[in-house]
């Protein structure tokens, strides 16, 4: 124990040492998300996934241009749109001219119309904005900026694969939509609406509610109705609190539909839906984990798991966007945000989990495959909160975004 | 001539109690009438009922010949009836000097102005400064007024009652738990500031009464049994068997 | 329709009669003290994390019994060392006092806890559907919710009526001051009610929290529409508080069971209107949406037209 | 809630100079603060401060001020925002011209508006039911900022850009320093302007209120309207703060009229002090810089917060204003010196006991949320393991030898007190 406390604090001198020798050679990328509060779960989850995959993929691998490192630097935006713009200034303060954000559509759009803003007024101190997981359409289309750059499907691509999938199962007739009242929610239903609409015009929708973000103690009284209604499937773009409730409340009402998610894994949610939701929940979802699509990224996924024992990697394309983001540096041989943006406009990639994907240009959505899982716990190589359950791929669609062209996406370029 | 107050079969019932049960009682103007009785007799509740704390649950109530019966208290102060309290009831965190402009500012036409500064309105203060004057409590005027001692408070009660000039000023036992100099000082106090105005004062100590009422009434159980002057409630049998006697027998 | 009405109905009551376990000790304390507790949710949601706690150790039934007595004793030593010492300085003091409380308890919850939803699941004996109706599952579980509910409420009833505490607790309630000359020891009787009603809130914590979920966010979720409650029932009146904690329990779950929009009665009327005017969030509000701020707009209401509430005699 | 600020003499008495010093002094402190802390974090940091600043002293016209308990403040503060942001937008689409600087006005504007609707029925009466109003109307605010998307924006808020519409002098606020100055500006003529509030009949009668509405009634104020004044005022306010907040942050969400935010501004007004004018003040600038600086360089800030907050409703109900105003008489009797050894004495083993709470919380915090297996933490710059035995030892023997040490220390400090209170001559009984 006595011996194993001085090597660790011995070998964090060293590294702190070793730090402050190659301060000038790191890359900072600001991590801006809830590392407090009651959504730090999936922040820091990301936030460790993000250090992982810097050390791992970049890192270890020597690093970019001529051996710069890359440092993730956490800020904790307690999903505040206006406490990140706080932090925005901070990391701006600290001279880091790269940022990531995931949670919360609403804070992805204060953060973009920011850093849009700030390289209007400071064209000599650029910000590049990587969004790795807000997913409202309108940060592609009509906000879309030249800052910001997508690394996960939007709501309206995922929308579409799902669709896919539901419009092949003949059984189902009526579907139900609910989700939360906020831009995501609708996103969501009107996606689900319009693409059923087009691929399945036989299919009733027999109902599409929204309801108050965060605020439902209990979600029995919208089972009862799904359950009155008897949909065959039930489609929700629910995270969080929200979606533990409404997947449980509909296991106890015994409904025996699908229910077909965006959010339903990880962070402590597939633990508690547990049995309830064995082969009912399915996740529209990039980055498959069951099966391991390469051994390359179950090697990754357990070394994280061993590193991580709490936490699971989610959201891969975390380690995608980085990925990217030091390829563009290697081909620009440059930190410059503007270059890198340009040079990641349109940039073509492998992923290790063998996945081909393109930056579109026009709108700097990132195209890739997208999967359907289901929730269950037989074939599980890799599981989701030590729970023994996790999401076997049942379906993987490679082009859904290609149906979904940009609109409204007037893109102005810096002169140069 | 009108009477400055004039109560004409007022009744109050708390639920099934009926505390005040029919009084009749007409105070002229520049008189000074004591209201006496037992304890429980209703003294206190009679003049909440005029000034306005509690609502009449029959008869009435004028001023000056107009009907203020369920006004609320400040309509009625506006009418020119101001009152004192039996428990002390002052601004306690507020200063002496502030205490009592506090009892100015509606009479001086301040309103609910905003755009006053108070400190500059020069009348105002003067004002103020000669109320506290009269109450003898200059020297402590800058005090925050809950630390006065008690004697000093009940001067300062009376002086926020009398400050804004309203012509009938109600006393609830300005002399109430004071010392034998104390009550001196405060009798010399309510002669002075009452000089010229209608005064209705409830006391205990006869001794205040006899001194400073032109009539008195007594109330017992509700009722006034007698309205007169001292010397022929001094002489009045009933009264002296509804209470003058029991107060003897202690 | 039928079903839709029979389990809007019945978890109407399961909702309702869970909150007048909160609502109940809340009425008790205010009745007593004069102060609104805003920490009472606090003392639901500690409630279940006992339990979560003790269950993975002991199980779901020791748990029951173990953590509301735990959660009743941290209230009476708030009463003791808190609010009776704040109370010297008013009561809004109290009020801020009892506010600071419920966001400490929070942030120590998430200081030990952590900030994730936990797995606190009902005991197994109780997953199973007790009926089927319509083809609806009525969980056990539930039924077991409602079996604590109203054992506790015919509990409270007797105690407050045939006891011998429960006189004095009347007494306490209506004339301190007289209660403490005959002889109680009224600050003893109040933390001894603060301390029930905070068990009671524990409780309440404890059979909820397998079924609405264990998180930090749950005592903000549930504090303020107990406050509603016991504003709207009458401060200070149980009857009051268990009528309140019926009608919002119903009124929440049939506003989301009725699917009825200020559109759909313009129609009736034969209006239409401008999709685009800023109105339009107006026109297409829908029961269900609307559902959560109904209890408070029923707050609002009751303040400005009945600020007894609608059992009450006293107005603060 | 006592109010022990010198209720000002009355100003005829008073030197003009001497009333002016002080604002004179503020004044070239908010010209002087940002060469001192030119970062860009600092100007962020004070631009939040000034914000909060007026939000915290409109709320203490209702608190401190009139004695209401509110709950649902942020309902002015957001709305002011929202209308604000989008007089923002208006200008920048060119439907109508209007300095951008003047925008909060605007804001405040709707907050006047609202206070008038609002309190007009929650003025009626103080104590529970207003604070419960109070509480149910920001419920209400809160849960239609999510379902009226056409003003409130939904869950993203409302965006605008504050670089449009005529400058002045050249100066379009595109960088955060204008911004600041156009901040310290509002604070300063707002603050004035609140300050001359409470010196006027409506101020005055609203202590009065406060302190006995019962008695108010009898001097011939309506306790309702004097509230109603006060709460319109307050509104008001609160609604230029939030159109300043639209103009530094150039958006606006539902978090800027919700229960959190409401109860923050509770929060920042109890801590400093709602007894004094200058308490929400103090307590604006002390929680900002708990909020931005506390935050970064720990997870568990706002268990300190709600730690303070407790600590400071339980044993000093005066807030940090308090503990300052409680000198003035030791000061002016020019014997604030003595004091200085007794809190140095028990100050050291107080920050001793205080170090090793914190380092307690901190380690059980990093040993519960950090990685397995690693054990190494840094707490102010040392290094160590959070499983060893000694570190342990080391912070129970701070929070142990601190306590009592400054448990023993207390009676020394309660002598030294009640001397530096009392009169150097023997004048009257002194003492406090």
């Amino acid at each position: 124990m006595k011996l194993r406390s001085t090597i660790l604090i011995s070998a964090a001198v060293a590294a702190l040492t070793a730090f402050t020798a190659q301060a000038a050679d790191t890359i900072k990328i600001a991590f801006i998300d809830p590392l407090s509060g009651p959504f730090a779960a999936t922040g820091t989850s990301g936030y460790k996934q993000a250090q992982f995959a810097a050390d791992m993929l970049i890192n270890k691998k020597g690093g970019v241009i001529d051996g710069q490192m890359f440092e993730i630097v956490g800020f904790d935006n307690k999903i505040s749109p206006k406490e990140s713009l706080v932090q925005l200034k901070r990391a701006i303060g600290e001279g880091i001219h790269y940022i990531m954000q995931g949670n919360s559509s609403g804070v992805a759009n204060a953060l973009t119309d920011a850093v849009k803003k700030h390289n209007d007024r400071n064209p000599e101190d650029l910000v590049l904005f990587m969004n790795y997981s807000a997913v409202d359409p309108a940060l592609t289309n009509e906000k879309c900026n030249f800052w910001h750059f997508r690394f996960d499907a939007n709501a309206n691509i995922k929308m579409n694969a799902l669709t896919d999938v539901i419009a092949a199962d003949d059984s189902i007739k009526k579907v139900y939509i609910i989700g939360q009242d906020y831009s995501f929610g609708k996103a969501v239903a009107a996606g689900a609406v319009k693409y059923l609409g087009e691929k399945r015009p036989d299919i009733e929708i027999v109902g599409n509610e929204l309801h108050p973000i965060g605020k439902v103690k209990d979600f029995t009284p919208y089972a009862t109705k799904i359950r009155a209604s008897e949909a065959d499937a039930i489609i929700t773009g629910n995270w969080g609190a929200d979606m533990v409730g409404l997947a449980k409340a509909i296991g106890d009402a015994g409904i025996d539909a699908p229910v077909y998610t965006y959010y339903a894994a990880n962070d402590g949610i597939t633990k508690t839906i547990g049995a309830s939701g064995k082969d009912k929940i399915r996740l529209v979802h990039e980055g498959r984990v069951n099966p391991p699509p390469t051994d390359e990224y179950k090697a990754y996924h357990l070394a994280f798991k061993e590193k991580y024992p709490e936490a699971d990697i989610s959201q891969f394309r975390i380690a995608n966007a980085l990925v990217m983001l030091a390829n563009a540096m290697n081909e620009t041989k440059s930190t410059d945000p503007a270059k890198v943006a340009m040079a990641l406009e349109g940039m073509e990639y492998t992923t290790i989990q063998g996945d081909k994907v393109v930056m579109r240009a026009e709108d700097h959505q990132l195209m890739q495959p997208i999967s359907i899982s289901v929730h269950t716990d037989e074939n599980i190589v890799l599981d989701s909160d030590n729970s023994g359950y996790g999401l076997v791929t049942e379906k993987t669609i490679s082009a859904a975004d290609a149906d979904i062209p940009p609109s409204g996406c007037n893109m102005e370029r810096p002169a140069s | 001539m009108t009477a400055a107050i004039e109560l004409q079969g007022l009744r109050k019932s708390f639920g099934p109690t009926e505390i005040i049960r029919g009084v009749d009682l007409s105070v002229a103007e520049g008189e000074r009438h004591a209201i006496i009785g037992p304890n429980g007799a209703g003294k206190s509740t009679l003049f909440h009922l005029i000034s306005g704390r509690y609502n009449v649950s029959g008869g009435s109530v004028s001023l000056h010949g107009e009907n203020i019966s369920n006004l609320p208290p400040y309509e009625i102060y506006r009418k020119g009836l101001s009152r004192s309290f039996q428990v002390t009831n002052i601004f306690p965190n507020m200063s002496v000097f502030e205490n009592v402009r506090c009892g100015l500012m509606w009479v001086h036409d301040y309103k609910y102005s905003f755009w006053h500064l108070i400190d500059r309105q020069k009348e105002l203060n003067e004002r103020t400064a000669e109320v506290i004057e009269e109450i003898g409590l200059t020297s402590r005027q800058h005090i925050p007024a809950g630390v006065l001692t008690y004697a000093e408070q009940r001067a300062l009660e009376i002086g926020i009652a009398a400050a804004g000039g309203a012509d009938v000023i109600m006393l609830d036992e300005p002399t109430a738990g004071m010392s034998h100099s104390e009550t001196d000082q405060a009798i010399a106090l309510i002669r002075k500031i009452t000089e010229g105005r209608t005064l209705v004062m409830v006391e205990h100590d006869m001794g205040v009464v006899f001194d400073l009422a032109d009539r008195i009434s007594v109330l017992v159980y509700g009722e006034i049994i007698a309205s007169d002057t001292p010397e022929n409630i001094r002489n009045s049998k009933a009264v002296q068997e509804a209470y003058l006697g029991a107060e003897a027998d202690e | 329709m039928l079903e839709l009405i029979f389990f809007s109905l019945l978890n109407g009551i399961v909702t309702g009669l869970l909150l007048f376990m909160l609502a109940s000790g809340l009425t008790l304390i205010f009745s007593m003290m004069g102060v609104l507790n805003f920490a009472h949710a606090s003392f639901y949601m500690l409630g279940a994390y006992f339990a979560y706690t003790i269950s993975i150790y002991l199980g779901f039934w020791v748990g029951l019994i173990v953590a509301p007595i735990l959660v009743g004793l941290m209230g009476a030593v708030v009463e003791r060392y808190g609010l009776r010492y704040v109370h010297r300085w008013g009561h809004v003091a109290e009020l801020i006092f009892t506010f600071g409380l419920a966001f400490l308890i929070e942030e120590v919850v998430q200081f030990i806890w952590g900030k994730d939803t936990k797995a606190y699941h009902e005991p197994e004996i109780l997953q199973f559907p007790l009926f089927t109706f319509f083809g609806q599952n009525f969980p056990a579980y539930k039924a077991f919710m409602l079996l604590i509910s109203i054992g506790i409420f015919i509990m409270l009833l007797l105690i407050l009526t045939r006891s011998r505490v429960g006189l004095i607790i009347q007494a306490a309630i209506h004339k301190p001051n007289m209660t403490a000359m005959l002889g109680h020891n009224v600050p003893l009787v109040f933390m001894g009610v603060f301390g029930v009603g905070c068990a009671l809130a524990g409780l309440a914590g404890v059979i909820a929290g397998p079924a609405l979920g264990t998180f930090p966010g749950m005592a903000f979720v549930l504090g303020s529409i107990v406050f509603v409650i016991v504003v709207v029932g009458g401060l200070g009146s149980l009857t009051g508080a268990f009528v309140a904690s019926l009608l919002i329990g119903l009124l929440q779950t049939f506003a989301i069971a009725l699917d009825y929009s200020v559109n759909d009665l313009l129609q009736i009327f034969n209006i239409s209107f401008d999709a685009d005017s800023a109105f339009r969030d107006l026109w297409t509000l829908s029961l269900p949406q609307i559902a959560p701020i109904l209890p408070y707009l029923l707050l609002i209401l009751i303040l400005i037209f009945r600020p007894t509430g609608l059992f009450g005699n006293r107005e603060t | 809630m006592s109010e022990i600020t010198k209720t000002a003499s009355p100003v005829m008495a008073r030197p003009l100079m001497k009333t002016l010093l002080p604002w004179i002094g503020f004044f070239i402190l908010l010209l002087a603060l940002p060469n001192i802390f030119s970062s860009n974090v600092g100007l962020y940091t004070m631009n939040l401060m000034g914000i909060f600043i007026i939000f915290a002293l409109s709320y203490n016209m209702l608190l401190g001020q009139g004695g209401m308990l509110s709950f649902g403040h942020a309902v002015y503060f957001g709305l002011g925002g929202f209308m604000s942001v989008h007089f923002m937008n208006y200008i920048e689409d060119g439907d109508f011209t209007f300095p951008m600087y003047l925008i909060p006005i605007f804001g405040g504007l709707i907050g006047l508006v609202f206070g008038i609707i609002i309190g007009s029925f929650s003025t009626r009466r103080a104590g529970t039911v207003f604070a419960m109003i109070s509480l149910g109307v920001g419920e209400l605010m809160a849960a239609s900022s999510l379902i009226f998307v056409a003003f409130f924006g939904g869950e993203e808020g409302v965006s605008g850009d504050r670089t449009t519409g005529p400058e002045l002098a050249g100066i379009n606020f595109g960088q955060d320093i204008h911004i600041y100055y156009l901040i310290a500006g509002w604070v300063f003529v707002t603050v004035a302007l609140m300050y001359l509030f409470s010196r006027t009949p409506a101020g005055r009668m609203a202590n009065a209120v406060r302190d006995n509405a019962e008695r108010a009634e009898f001097v011939g104020y309506s306790q309702r309207k004097v509230r109603f004044v006060s709460f319109c005022a307050s509104g008001f306010f609160a609604g230029i703060a939030g159109g300043l907040f639209a103009l530094n942050f150039e958006i606006v969400t539902e978090e800027n009229l919700n229960a959190l935010t409401s109860g923050t501004v509770l929060l920042m007004a109890y801590i400093g002090g709602v007894g004094f004018f200058i308490g929400p003040i103090v307590g604006a600038v002390v929680f900002t810089l708990l909020q931005s600086i506390l935050s970064n360089y720990t997870d568990i800030w706002q268990l300190y917060v709600g730690i303070l907050f407790v600590l400071t409703v339980m044993y000093v109900p005066q807030g940090l204003t308090g503990i300052i105003m409680m000198h003035t008489a030791a000061w002016r009797m020019r014997q604030v010196g003595a004091l200085v050894m007794p809190y140095l004495r028990i100050g050291i083993p107080a920050l001793a006991m205080l170090t090793g709470i914190a380092a307690f919380l901190e380690t059980i915090h990093h040993m519960r949320s950090s990685v397995e297996g690693d054990t190494a933490m840094s707490l102010m710059g040392i290094e160590f393991n959070s499983h060893s035995i000694v570190a342990w030892i080391v912070i129970l023997a701070l929070i142990v030898v601190g306590g009592y040490l400054t448990r023993s220390q207390l009676p020394q400090l309660r002598d030294a007190w009640e001397t530096a209170n009392k009169p150097p001559a023997q004048r009257e009984g002194g003492g406090s």
